[in-house]
């Protein structure tokens, strides 16, 4: 019964991944993309699930949970109270929407042909979903270079990271426990600092408009 | 014996984090600087038992996480000692001056907590505990670039977290392809002593994605082109000692990173895709230092660019392979101790001039030769004039380059080198060299009221023994053939009496020991130069005699060279 | 065609046709040189005076002068040094060497110094420095002048002068001159040949040059614009004056001998012979007094050229020079 | 421990005590002692020169960290040969600098500098292998770099100097490491006997040779790499100038041999050819500038590039013939060219320390303001004076023995047996000899001027008037080079005789001695024997001297303040010809080479059109070289500068696109 529905479900939530990301480059406004945010790291708990499920290993399943806690609730959780505390308006992206989810398009193309030159060997269903990760990585990358607000950027990078996450689980079954435990720390370091610094910039400058850090330069 | 020597795997993890909690903890900030100092000693002293035990062909582990082959063992070394002179250098002043006093505790028990993070780095054996760690200085070193917490430094940071950490990302995803490719040995692993087997049946497409990533990752970290964005600012921003450790280590140990993941790459695909790869990189590093010489105008950045620069040669070094290896493994060391040495002089000179401005400062070899001379020695090793290492690395990189088919390469670097050079030599020469009375406006000079003209005491050697250093030759000969001593001359400017101005030229004397700020205040009087180096020379003279010393030393050095190559597949 | 002599050729042999003859033979030269040099400068104003429809001072007039001079004081500015009195003699001895040197009367060499013309170059300007610099010692605007106009000049004849030699050794397969005398002697054809008309042309033109004749340079001048030789001796006087004028002279008579015995070599000593050596000196004798007629009626004719135009003068005596280098390495 | 071994590690020794001594001494005794040690220095070179030059065998290893072989320092003969020459030139500067060295040129640094700059220098003849090979180039840069220096505080033109210098040398040495990188890659070794086994006329071959032709041209001051040295020279010290001027550049000879000579030696035509034509270019460029400078330093720095390149002719005429089997003038050549090298050494060193001590006396260099001091200064007038016809190449100095060889060797060389060798050779060989004539030619115009201008008439103006004669220190040296220059001169045989063994044992030139120390080629017909031509001379000049004995008694010489006046009367020492007006009719004659910038203003008398109150006239020369090659691709490197800075504006979107590109890119890659 599982083993029908597993392809399904797979998809179910890598496509959630995908169009979560693909609305947080179209929606301008910071609630959106937090709530984004949060329903895309639920949905990559429940792929994280889905697939301790179908391996039966408990140590995945347990990842899954710890991915729900950080990625689903406490960051998003985070921001958002940051969030309303500062900043409602919705920002000018330096890219408009249509350009932005043609780019998406673009990017989404190409993790598709390059997943298929890499995972060539690998024909496994998970494998076959594995693009949407890297297409992750990719439009998280898009919404650091477009994003003008320190928060943003901040999503951007852990849209980025759930892409590499989605990445992990989906080619290789998640990495140890040990190692995710690690690597979600340095996760949670990296925003803490970054949410550090945000405030200090908006101590300092009022605001936390990337666009005036400009005074290094040559 | 082995186990006997595999304590020295946790103590340069264990008592950095020790001495980091003490630094927060103890009260006197005398004390509590001497922390960075004892972690760098720490992994220092670990560095050279475990390259002993390299030496005797031991491998101590530990625990099956921690290894330390002759590479990490001499990777280890390296970071204690470039940890030692940026410390120990940084002593005078530079980072502490402008950070708040209750920030000063984490600002030490950062910079240990960054070396023993770097020391995991290099005896990692895991692929995943080293990108851990190495994301793990980011962030320590995050708020060490942000310790003077000012807008400019909070830029820094932002930018140094931002790029940092999303170049470290995808690293990781490099890494995990890799681990998914590694599946096809049965077990997934990520033990790099595994990955770098010979032979494995790994799927190419997947380690040569995983691999190009990877060292895309760290590319980032190591400060290569079009990934180094960050460095100029993070350099330019953070306390020198800061400058120093991040420029000196933490480029070597992501370039680190890159070779191991090299070596998993090669073992699979042939070396052919990450030597372009590196190749590209390295002269597109070497082409951005270039274009950002040659009208630079701070020398902190231009310390930072020339860090690109060599990175790119590594680089280069690196995509040459086996025959470079060591060349490349000892320009990590040289780099890293002259580049700290420069980051210690350049906070100093910062602190004393207070502006980071060439233009600002200049002709400091008459007015401080306590911080020119330093400088301008640092430089020479710097832009690779022997008998310091760079000289050796270099040359073996180029040599090796040719012979290994590179040449279009190596003759496109060496013309980046020679624009890198000559804009180096500029901005140095313009910094230290000339008379102060050419950085000055055209104002009159007038007398120190504090010179007395015909006050030298003949028997006072040791005052006697200093040079005339703003003497034209007229003057000089007119000072010196009198009576053999010049000890201060005040100089008038050109102009009012007549065509050939006769220079105030008696045997001047000044009376005072002038403070520091003397030369700032009074510009238009040349002062007695000032001589202090403004913080302990010992690390530097160490550093710099380490670096002209290490390239002729066949044995040991030469021998544990050739073992760390040999750990990477440089086996002659 | 190539005369080859070997290393054994330059060991010195102690005989009397090693060394005695060609002594010999190079004391008479001198001897005779200093006596036709003063005689031929007679002889070329006394001939552009009838040319010029004066009555002239007769051929032994510039005899007279240099007696005169040389009972004459000679007088230094205060600030000169020694080059006022050593740069005469310097110039002086430059000229009688090259007497000595050059195949005027015979081609019999010196033991270990054949009359190389390279060489032999090199001693003539010696005797051109040493002119330059007592011009330029005197302290005078003039003296300058001259000396750096004279300078300019010598320096742009020399590639002249050495490729035109260049042009006459290859025949002869050495710059040694009584060689390329001895071959021009042997085989007259090579004397007529194009290469060697071209280099003989371009070489006068560089004696000429050397010598300080017209058109470069006016011997007969003392105006301040055209003045090259004589502005140098400006400041001269006396015994100084007397050394100059006769290194000058010395100099004019041996290059014409040099000419003369290039164009017409017959009459030459080849082997030593009492006879053959008195025929010699006639011979030489009557060439250089020929060619100075015919320099001074020349000279009638001609103007001097501006200054600035000599260099188009010696531009063009070069490139005949080269043409002739060339020529005879590509068409012979 | 053999004499060569000994001597090496001597040197070593010596050098290393002058930099302790230079940095630890005070200063009222450290140019003494120091000199003394580098002087010393420089004896050891010339013991350990003089050992190795007769074939005596000795190494000394240094090991290295890296894992390529060890540094050998070995000289064979023509390393022993250079080595001598670099060490004399050492030890005569080292002792002038005793007496010349003031104020920041007697400093710590410029002392241990010095010590540095001489022991790099002269070990670089004795290195086997490419990395000593280099190091001891770079030592030798590194050294000379700082001497440069030393003035730095008091003229501020040293700052430009230093940056040229710097980035030339640079520019030399990485065409010389790329040169041997690609012997290295084709040979697979470091030391010089293994890239001797490189094919003759593969691409390696010939793209090892265009390198370090270049790299060593750019050392030897060849145009168009000469660009640092009208200003370097000028701005060194004089006992440094002299060094470099009189040493350094025959360092970048020895390595054009080693490559000529040890490395690639049966070169293609085209070798010969185009070190012909940078030899040839650079005779000629390097003298006309020469002719037309004012500064003395200036003018000897510019006469060096002539000189050079006349060496160069010289060897690219060796090569040129070689490759067409002219092996009788090709070795005429080669040694025609060491023995300009080792003249030029001679005569270059005294006239570099004669314009230090005028510098030393007068505090002026402009000739323009210098005279009248040959009464003031015998000692240094007379050598100057002697060194200057060595310059000029004239009889009994050793210039006048070089390119007399020179001149033979080219005149024989278009021909063997009767047969024209080559149509190349046949076109290149009389170009040769216009080009060494017409160098000739200019530099005794140059040497007159220098000599004249400077030691003859009156002063031109107060410091020259007031000049003393340098102390006995200075004298020495300048005594021992202008002996050396007609020493050289008059007995070319045995130097000629020791420069045929040290090309060897390959090249075998058929150089004797004969006469007086005289020198002969038999290979081509040409003999030369100086002190026989001085014997002439004397003989000729006894009846004159009788006639000026005779003569002086009864009318003895007087002396007036402005005997004649040149006809007129108030002719004030200003109203001289000055070194520019003597170099005018060349400057107008070579307009279109020297390109020299007029400005005349014209002040007439009150309203009149045609009564003139004032004329002033200024006429620069400047180095159309660098004018014209260097100047705008400096100003584009600058330009590309300042837009380069937009790359790195400071905007993290920037940024963040950077690497987003690089990502995409390897993306790409990975999957083509």
């Amino acid at each position: 019964m599982f083993e029908t529905t597993y392809p399904q479900l797979i998809g179910l939530c890598t496509g959630t991944l995908l169009l979560t990301s693909a609305l947080m480059v179209w929606r301008h406004s910071m609630l959106a993309s937090i709530r984004l945010l949060a329903v895309q790291g639920l949905a990559l708990a429940a792929l994280v699930a889905v697939i301790g499920v179908q391996k039966g290993e408990l140590e995945v399943i347990l990842v899954a949970v710890l991915v729900l806690l950080v990625k689903g609730l406490g960051l998003p959780w985070v921001l958002a109270h940051e969030s309303k505390a500062t900043t409602r308006t919705d920002e000018a992206p330096r890219l408009n929407p249509t350009a932005s989810l043609l780019t998406v398009a673009l990017l989404t193309i190409l993790a598709y042909v390059v997943s298929s030159r890499v995972l060539a060997r690998d024909t496994s269903v998970s494998a076959h979903a594995a693009p949407i990760g890297l297409a992750m990585v990719l439009i998280g990358f898009l919404l650091l270079v477009t994003r003008r607000q320190a928060r943003s950027q901040l999503i951007g990078f852990l849209v980025l990271d759930n892409g590499i996450a989605t990445v992990a689980f989906l080619t290789s079954g998640g990495v140890p426990l040990v190692l995710e435990l690690g690597i979600s720390l340095d996760v949670l370091l990296v925003v803490m600092i970054l949410y550090v610094f945000a405030g200090r910039m908006h101590n300092k400058f009022g605001n936390t408009d990337i666009d005036q850090l400009r005074k290094l330069h040559d | 014996m082995a186990p006997s020597l595999s304590f020295a795997l946790w103590t340069p993890l264990a008592l950095p984090v020790l001495f980091a909690l003490l630094s927060l903890t103890v009260p006197s900030p005398r004390l509590r600087r001497l922390g960075p100092i004892a972690s760098s000693l720490a992994v220092l002293a670990s560095g050279v038992i475990l390259v002993v035990a390299a030496l005797h062909d031991q491998v101590p582990t530990l625990g099956g996480v921690l290894r330390a082959d002759a590479l990490s063992a001499y990777l280890l070394t390296v970071v204690g000692a470039i940890g030692l002179v940026s410390t120990w250098g940084g002593l005078g002043g530079g980072g502490h001056s402008q950070t708040p006093a209750r920030w000063a505790g984490s600002y030490d028990g950062l910079i240990s907590v960054f070396l023993a993070a770097m020391s995991l780095a290099v005896v990692a054996d895991n692929i995943g505990l080293m990108w851990a760690s190495i994301e793990a200085t980011t962030i320590t070193t995050a708020f060490l670039v942000g310790a003077h917490r000012t807008g400019k430094s909070l830029e820094a940071s932002w930018k140094y977290v931002i790029l940092g950490s999303v170049g470290v990302a995808i690293a990781l995803l490099g890494i995990l392809l890799i681990y998914a490719a590694s599946r096809a040995t049965g077990e997934a692993t990520l033990s790099w002593l595994v990955l770098s087997q010979p032979g494995l049946p790994l799927d190419p497409a997947l380690v040569r994605a995983g691999g190009a990533l990877a060292v895309l990752g760290f590319a980032t970290k190591a400060g290569l082109a079009p990934m180094h964005s960050w460095l100029p600012d993070a350099h330019s921003q953070a306390p020198a000692p800061v400058s120093g450790l991040m420029s000196g280590v933490l480029l070597a140990v992501a370039l680190y990173a890159i070779l191991r993941v090299q070596t998993i790459t090669d073992a699979v695909i042939g070396p052919d895709f990450l030597r372009a790869m590196l190749s590209v990189a390295g002269l597109l590093s070497l082409f951005v230092a270039a274009a950002l010489l040659i009208r630079q105008r701070d020398f902190k950045r231009m310390l930072a660019y020339s860090s690109i620069e060599h990175m790119g040669l590594m680089a280069i070094g690196a995509a040459v392979g086996a025959a470079a290896l060591p060349a490349v493994l000892l320009y990590m060391l040289g780099h890293g101790l002259v580049k700290a040495t420069l980051f210690v002089v350049s906070g100093r000179i910062l602190e004393v001039e207070g502006t980071p401005t060439i233009a600002n400062v200049r002709a400091l070899l008459v007015r401080r030769p306590g911080l020119a001379i330093p400088w301008l020695v640092a430089m020479a090793a710097l832009v690779g004039f022997p008998p310091f290492s760079i000289f050796f690395s270099e040359v073996g990189i180029i040599l090796a380059g040719w012979s290994a088919g590179m040449g279009v390469v190596v003759g496109i670097a060496l013309v980046l080198l020679l624009v890198i050079f000559a804009s180096l030599t500029r901005l140095t020469v313009a910094l230290t060299i000339g008379s102060p009375h050419d950085a000055l406006d055209h104002t009159p000079p007038i007398l120190p009221k504090q010179v007395t003209p015909r006050a030298t005491a003949p028997g006072d050697e040791s005052d006697a023994d200093r040079e005339a250093t703003v003497l034209s030759r007229r003057e000089a000969e007119a000072g010196i053939d009198g009576a053999g001593v010049v000890n201060g001359v005040a100089h008038v400017a050109d102009g009012g009496s007549g065509p050939e101005p006769f220079p105030m030229t008696s045997n001047i004397r000044v009376a005072a020991p002038f403070p520091d700020t003397v030369a700032v205040t009074v510009v238009d009087v040349v002062v007695a130069p000032d001589r202090s180096t403004h913080g302990p020379l010992l690390p530097l003279v160490l550093a710099l005699a380490t670096c002209a010393v290490v390239p002729f030393i066949a044995n040991p050095v030469g021998v544990l060279l050739v073992r760390a190559a040999a750990v990477l597949g440089g086996a002659h | 065609m190539r005369v080859g002599t070997g290393a054994a050729a330059h060991a010195v042999e102690l005989t009397w046709a090693g060394i005695g003859a060609p002594i010999l033979m190079a004391v008479l030269q001198l001897a005779l040189f200093v006596f036709l040099a003063p005689l031929l400068i007679g002889v070329i104003r006394q001939v552009r005076a009838r040319l010029e429809g004066r009555a002239g001072a007769g051929i032994w007039q510039p005899w007279r002068d240099v007696r005169k001079l040389l009972a004459k004081e000679p007088v230094h500015a205060a600030d000169s040094s020694w080059m006022l009195s050593v740069g005469p003699i310097v110039l002086l001895v430059s000229s009688l060497l090259l007497c000595v040197l050059l195949p005027l009367v015979g081609t019999l060499a010196l033991p270990l110094i054949p009359s190389d013309l390279f060489v032999i170059v090199s001693v003539m300007l010696i005797g051109v420095v040493a002119l330059a610099l007592v011009g330029l010692d005197g302290g005078t605007a003039f003296g300058g002048m001259g000396s750096s106009r004279h300078m300019t000049v010598a320096a742009l004849v020399e590639p002249t002068l050495l490729l035109s030699i260049y042009a006459l050794s290859i025949p002869a397969g050495s710059s040694t001159l009584s060689l390329i005398v001895q071959t021009r002697l042997q085989t007259p054809a090579v004397i007529i040949s194009p290469v060697s008309l071209l280099a003989m042309v371009a070489l006068a033109i560089a004696i000429m040059a050397e010598t300080s004749r017209l058109p470069i340079d006016n011997p007969s001048t003392h105006l301040e614009l055209t003045m090259l030789h004589e502005a140098m001796v400006l400041e001269s006087s006396g015994r100084d004056l007397a050394w100059l004028e006769l290194g000058s002279w010395l100099k004019l008579a041996a290059l014409l001998g040099l000419l003369g015995n290039l164009i017409v070599p017959w009459g030459v000593l080849t082997d030593f012979t009492v006879p053959g050596l008195l025929l010699g000196a006639v011979a030489v004798a009557a060439k250089v007094l020929a060619l100075g007629t015919a320099l001074s009626v020349g000279e009638v004719f001609l103007a001097k050229a501006r200054l600035f135009s000599v260099p188009e003068l010696l531009a063009g005596s070069f490139a005949l020079a080269l043409l002739a280098v060339t020529a005879s390495y590509l068409v012979a | 421990m053999n004499a060569v071994q000994s001597g090496l590690v001597v040197q070593a020794l010596l050098a290393l005590a002058a930099v302790a001594t230079g940095l630890l001494s005070p200063v009222s005794w450290r140019s003494r002692a120091t000199g003394a040690l580098c002087a010393l220095l420089g004896v050891a070179g010339i013991v350990t020169g003089a050992a190795a030059l007769g074939g005596a065998n000795g190494a000394l290893t240094i090991p290295l960290a890296l894992p390529i072989d060890p540094l050998v320092l070995s000289p064979d003969r023509l390393g022993g040969l250079f080595m001598i020459v670099v060490s004399a030139v050492g030890a005569l500067v080292s002792l002038f600098g005793i007496g010349s060295a003031r104020g920041a040129e007697a400093s710590r640094t410029s002392w241990a500098a010095m010590a540095v700059f001489l022991g790099g220098m002269q070990l670089v003849p004795a290195a086997t292998d490419v990395v000593s090979f280099l190091l001891l180039w770079e030592i030798m840069t590194l050294g000379s770099t700082v001497l440069l220096l030393a003035d730095h505080a008091s003229r501020s033109t040293v700052y430009s100097a230093a940056i040229w210098y710097s980035a030339m040398s640079q520019l030399s040495f990485f065409f010389v490491l790329a040169g041997f990188g690609v012997l290295v890659a084709a040979t697979g070794g470091t030391g010089f006997q293994t890239l001797a086994t490189v094919p003759a006329d593969s691409w390696p071959a010939n793209l090892a040779f265009v390198l370090l032709l270049l790299g060593f041209g750019g050392k030897a001051e060849l145009v168009p790499l000469h660009v640092w040295v009208p200003r370097v020279l000028p701005e060194a010290p004089s006992h440094v100038a002299a060094a470099m001027s009189g040493a350094m550049v025959k360092i970048g000879v020895y390595g054009a041999l080693l490559v000529c000579v040890r490395l690639l030696p049966s070169g293609p035509p085209w070798w010969g050819v185009l070190i012909l034509v940078l030899g040839g270019v650079s005779a000629v460029y390097g003298i006309l500038q020469a002719s037309v400078a004012s500064d003395l330093k200036v003018l000897l720095a510019y006469s060096t590039t002539e000189n050079m390149g006349l060496v160069f002719l010289g060897l690219g005429a060796s090569v040129l013939l070689r490759s067409y089997n002219a092996t009788a003038a090709a070795d005429a050549a080669l040694v025609a060219a060491l023995l300009l090298m080792v003249s030029h050494a001679a005569f270059k060193t005294t006239l570099f320390l004669g314009a230090g001590a005028v510098a030393h006396a007068t505090g002026e260099l402009n000739l323009d303001r210098l005279g009248g001091l040959g009464k003031r200064m015998p000692w240094t007038a007379g050598t100057f004076g002697l060194a200057s016809l060595g310059a000029a190449s004239l009889p009994i100095t050793s210039g006048f023995v070089a390119e007399w060889m020179l001149l033979q060797a080219l005149i024989h060389g278009a021909r063997l047996d009767g047969e024209v060798v080559s149509v190349a050779a046949s076109i290149a060989m009389p170009l040769a000899v216009a080009v060494l004539a017409l160098t000739a030619g200019l530099a005794l115009l140059t040497f007159v001027k220098a000599y004249g201008i400077a030691f003859l008439a009156r002063p031109r103006s107060r410091k020259a008037s007031i000049a003393r004669e340098v102390p006995w220190v200075m004298r020495v040296p300048l005594v021992l080079g202008a002996l050396a220059v007609v020493g050289l001169g008059l007995m070319p045989g045995p130097l000629a005789a020791a420069i045929a063994a040290a090309v060897g044992p390959v090249i075998v030139p058929d150089v004797h001695t004969v006469g007086l120390a005289g020198v002969s080629l038999s290979g081509i017909d040409a003999v030369l024997d100086p002190g026989t031509l001085v014997i002439l001379a004397g003989l000729v000049l006894v009846p004159i001297l009788v006639i000026v004995a005779l003569g002086a008694r009864r009318h003895p010489t007087r002396v007036d303040p402005l005997p004649w006046a040149g006809g007129g009367s108030r002719l004030r020492p200003r109203m001289q010809y000055t070194a520019t007006s003597y170099a005018e009719p060349l400057v107008r004659v070579f307009d279109d080479v020297l390109r020299p910038s007029r400005d005349v203003e014209v002040t007439h008398v009150g309203e009149s059109r045609y009564l003139v109150e004032k004329v002033h006239v200024e006429q620069t020369v400047s180095d159309v070289i660098e004018t014209r090659l260097y100047r705008p691709v400096l100003n584009a490197a600058q330009r590309f500068g300042l837009a380069a800075r937009r790359a790195q504006d400071g905007s993290i979107h920037r940024y963040l696109g950077y690497s987003f590109a690089a990502l995409l890119v390897v993306l790409i890659a990975v999957s083509l």
